[in-house]
């Protein structure tokens, strides 16, 4: 059999698959189905400083291979994720990630600072999430802000850290560069795209906040690309993702020089997605003579 | 207990009136036991074909002994479409169960089961739970013309009363028009917001508990995406995980 | 029966369909299939001054709910287009409308002046196309180069000038404003996003030229957010366009402001998209008792 | 003439070995007549199920008198997959002729028709369309192991030989071993691409006027997209307009 383990920031992950922040909640949800140790971690819902009650009204949407959704970072905040979900987290056997979004750059930081003091394996910092109506958005599309912040929080934390990327960023190679310089271990991306849909009937947009994020199959074509001029650009690893739904669209991600991939939306579609596709992976690999992922990591770029 | 997510066999896959359909399927033994109330979400479609999400369908019957699930279901749409086509030996794909499920501990004495159309699904196995314990469960339901597994409900109910928009069946009206929740110690209710809201503040107002089960579009069906929060009197709720089965007063309050 | 028809600067169009660039030849391929009558236009291939044989390798390629092409800009040029094509696709019926691409501002600015001698109804500027190595996409990327091209080309022509923007600006509510300070009088988007592919078997790019445009249902949510941002932004009428397939996803763009859209993937999964989407419209307002699209256009908004 | 595109039901729809089927559909009189060589773009799916794209299958046949159309296809994805599924009355898409056609006008006298596979699909009609105006053509066939739709060439040629890679039946080797292109005035071709290379110059090679029928993936299949181009020594053409024939000097020349 094929060795698919990988190495990401010092952490040794017995597969490439990660499951997705605000997809897989904490892992624990998929513990019944999803045999853990397979995976490379999971990376859990996106948490804020002080917790979020996330958007009303509508919350999901179906679209053509994709889902448009406005959750609204709702999540219970840093500190009761450290006391109640991080030791479930930790139990699976895989690796923990830590999502961290917010409001204001000094939010980022306390949390940050919290998380530093705990367990997880690794800070994957949300730069992007398109659902939060003050601040968020801004620094995932300006490569200055994110400089800014990213720069902010290295300072609080000793933690691999992550920065997840937004598709929306004027120019996703610039963002990227001005993430590795502010000091992220890694990148991530992609988070989801900004979109909407409109009620015919009601005559209005589907979502409260009229915007919202897609994913899913729709936008893989799109994050390949993203992905593949970010792994040309920086140095510092890379975890690809958006609308991964095989092992055929991992390795593609792979070859396109991730190190890792996350799966969000495909989980919704097949619950044994991530297992499904670490396993086809080593299929593929098997069948194709490659031992280990790092033969082919980047062999399209 | 988590849910589990399994294949299974369609062992019958039948039209019951214009668009409702009941459906049995082979249960996993291996996987958590369903109660009332809970769901699977539903899929006969490969992963990358349209539609993107599963369908939630609510647990109709249980019968540990055959093994065997049972859901009712209306075709409303693509998904529930892809349903009616099954045949028996189709592979369906099953994640669950999950929900809260009516609280059973909380039932006893006289029971009024209410339902409207489709909502009529998740109730028949409660009746058949609530009789088990020896609960008495009167099952009131109300359909806009054509009924059906009345029969089944009949089997198992003291009472059945059954109203109809167009008065072909039973009384011509609101199945609320029927029911007098004072009578009662609990009220169970599934169908339609209105007729469940309605339901829910005339139990209220008798000073009767009330259980409801909500609806709301979901993606994943395990509480891993938040995606399908209803409003409650203490914020939102995820309805696949805190429910479906709401008290009363806690959306209605 | 409701009336569907509309004005789009001035040109008469008995509906608000148009057939996308690209995708519908000069309508004449599309002639015994399409009643050419009930559409409001047909946006031709797009042209360049001297022509171009288009891109070697593969074309097209298939996505979830959507498709990548490279054709590359193929045509057989201005002077070609007006002596050869233009004068079939007058006779179809309906708003002939050139839609013209390019490599050097120059070029632009002659093709724009051959155009604007004819008796095409609409000049469509594409300063989006992102499959022509050299040049092309910097104009539809950032604002100012847009301004630049467009405010030239406008002083070549005084033919209506419909500029077509790209999905891949870095902020497309600048571009619009930009295009219609230098004199747009209409736009329309969105043309394809960049994407890519890797045959994961011969581990490199599908696409010769790597990157290549996603178009399609896949990306409508997308570009409806965009179509609602622009119509939100600009004075000018809008085309809208981007996965539109049924009446349903047309009256959705209208709602956010578009005063046209236009059709492009979906003919090739249903050849006859654009005449059951007119149809479709129409049959929607009469069982809303909606008299014409004013009524309902930007009711989103 | 341009392409016109219509429903079909489906009259008939047989698999004929392993992968391969036959497929009778109802032409429709309204639109125009298709000839060998040509295709027709089909769609078995809606127009908003995957795949996005409809496939081009090449005219099997066409006969007039029943108005009945004939496909020969082999199933190799998703698309050929949902045409297995078809049964009769069954509605299909069709949106065609599309194509040049082989040159009728430059086929005389001995005509060496070549197929290879599947590539046999288009050959058919064309044996069919030279027999009707007195053109003796003799049949080459190369199949992997399994042969399929021999007896209905045999009704129609003079000569049939029949290679298999396996030698299961006929000559083991390829379908070109047998082939002696000087003895015709012209050779017709299709199959995979290294044999209709092959075929071409070694025709080429005699002097004989060689006419191939080449593969691309096609979106619109009308000359719409420019998405279908092959390599030829005038540069780039479209498959579905100047081709699917070309003569085999422009391609291979
Ligand atoms: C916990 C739970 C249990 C359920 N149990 C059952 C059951 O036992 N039997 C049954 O028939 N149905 C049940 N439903 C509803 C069922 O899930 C939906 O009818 C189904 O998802 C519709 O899918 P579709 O693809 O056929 O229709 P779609 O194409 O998705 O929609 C068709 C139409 O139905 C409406 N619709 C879609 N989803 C819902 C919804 N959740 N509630 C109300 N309207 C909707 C849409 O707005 C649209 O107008 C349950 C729902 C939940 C949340
Ligand atoms: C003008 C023309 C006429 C044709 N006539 C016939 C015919 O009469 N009978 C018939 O069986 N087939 C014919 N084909 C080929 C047929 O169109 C393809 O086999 C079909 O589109 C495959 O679709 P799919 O969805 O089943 O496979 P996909 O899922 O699209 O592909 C499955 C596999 O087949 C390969 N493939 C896909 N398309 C082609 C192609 N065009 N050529 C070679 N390999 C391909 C893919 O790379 C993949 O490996 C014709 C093609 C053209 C262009
Ligand atoms: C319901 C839902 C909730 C999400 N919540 C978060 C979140 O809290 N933090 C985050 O960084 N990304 C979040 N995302 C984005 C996903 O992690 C992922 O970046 C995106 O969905 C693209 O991947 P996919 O196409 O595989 O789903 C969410 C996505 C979905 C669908
Ligand atoms: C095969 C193909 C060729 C295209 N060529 C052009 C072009 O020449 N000029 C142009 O402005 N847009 C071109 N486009 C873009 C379309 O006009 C349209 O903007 C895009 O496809 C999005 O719309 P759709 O999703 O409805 O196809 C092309 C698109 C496709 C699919
Ligand atoms: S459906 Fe995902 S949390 Fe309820
Ligand atoms: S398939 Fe569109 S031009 Fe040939």
């Amino acid at each position: 059999m094929a060795d698919i383990s990988v190495e990401l920031c010092g952490v040794k992950m017995a597969s490439p698959i990660i499951g997705a922040s605000g997809t897989f909640g904490f892992g624990v949800e998929y513990s019944g189905i999803v045999d853990m140790k397979k995976l490379g971690g999971v990376s859990g819902k996106g948490l804020t400083l002080g917790g979020k009650a996330g958007n009303m009204g509508t919350r999901l949407f179906e679209t053509p291979s994709g889902i448009i959704n406005s959750i609204g970072l709702q999540n219970p905040g840093v500190q009761y994720f450290i006391d109640n979900d991080l030791p479930e987290m930790k139990k699976l056997g895989c690796a923990a990630i830590a999502n961290l979004g917010g409001g204001s750059i000094e939010d980022y930081e306390q949390g940050a600072r919290l998380l530093d003091k705990t367990d997880i394996d690794i800070l994957e910092l949300n730069i992007s999430c398109p659902n939060v109506k003050a601040g968020g958005m801004a620094f995932g599309v300006k490569a200055d802000c994110a400089h800014d912040i990213v720069s902010r929080v290295r300072k609080c934390t000793a933690k691999p850290m992550m920065v997840k990327l937004s598709p929306n960023a004027e120019n996703i190679t610039e963002m990227a560069l001005a993430c590795e310089a502010a000091g992220a271990d890694a990148l991530s991306l992609v988070n989801t795209f900004q979109a909407m849909a409109i009620d015919i009937e009601k005559r209005k947009p589907v979502f409260d906040n009229v915007f919202a994020g897609l994913s899913g199959q729709a936008i893989r074509p799109i994050a390949l690309r993203m992905v593949y001029q970010v792994c040309k650009a920086v140095k510092v690893p890379v975890c690809g993702l958006g609308g991964i739904a095989t092992a055929h669209d991992a390795i593609e991600f792979i070859m396109a020089g991730a190190t890792v991939v996350q799966i969000g939306t495909a989980n919704f579609s097949n619950p044994h997605a991530c297992t499904d596709i670490a396993d086809g992976i080593s299929k593929w690999m098997d069948a194709h003579g490659v031992k280990n992922l790092a033969e082919i990591r980047g062999a399209a770029l | 207990m988590p849910a589990a997510s399994f294949n299974s066999k369609v062992l019958s896959n039948e039209q019951l009136c214009s668009n409702i359909y009941y459906m049995r399927t082979a249960w996993n033994p291996s996987t958590p036991a369903p109660k009332a109330g809970q769901f699977y979400m539903l899929r006969a479609w490969a992963a990358d074909e349209a539609p993107v999400l599963s369908r939630p369908i609510s647990l109709h019957l249980f019968d540990e002994k055959t093994q065997t699930l049972g859901f009712l279901y209306e075709v409303k749409g693509k998904g529930t479409e892809k349903f009616a086509a099954l045949k028996p030996d189709d592979t369906l794909s099953l994640t669950g169960p999950s929900g809260n499920g009516f609280p059973m501990e909380k039932l006893s004495g006289n029971v009024a089961v209410v339902g409207g159309g489709i909502g009529t699904a998740p109730l028949y196995q409660l009746v058949r739970e609530l009789c088990a314990k020896g609960v008495n469960a009167d099952f009131y339901a109300g359909f806009r013309d054509e009924t059906y597994r009345l029969d089944a409900f009949e089997k198992t109910c003291q009472g059945v009363h059954v109203a109809t928009d167009t008065g072909s069946h039973g009384h011509k009206g609101f199945v609320t028009d029927l029911l007098d929740a004072s009578k009662y110690d609990a009220v169970c209710v599934c169908g339609p917001e209105i007729m469940m809201e309605k339901t829910a503040k005339m139990a209220m107002a008798a000073g009767v508990p009330v259980y409801v089960s909500k609806e709301a579009v979901m993606a994943c069906g395990v509480g891993a995406c938040l995606g399908c929060t209803c409003k409650t009197k203490d914020g939102l709720a995820g309805v696949c995980k805190t429910g479906p089965i709401f008290e009363g007063s806690v959306l209605y309050g």
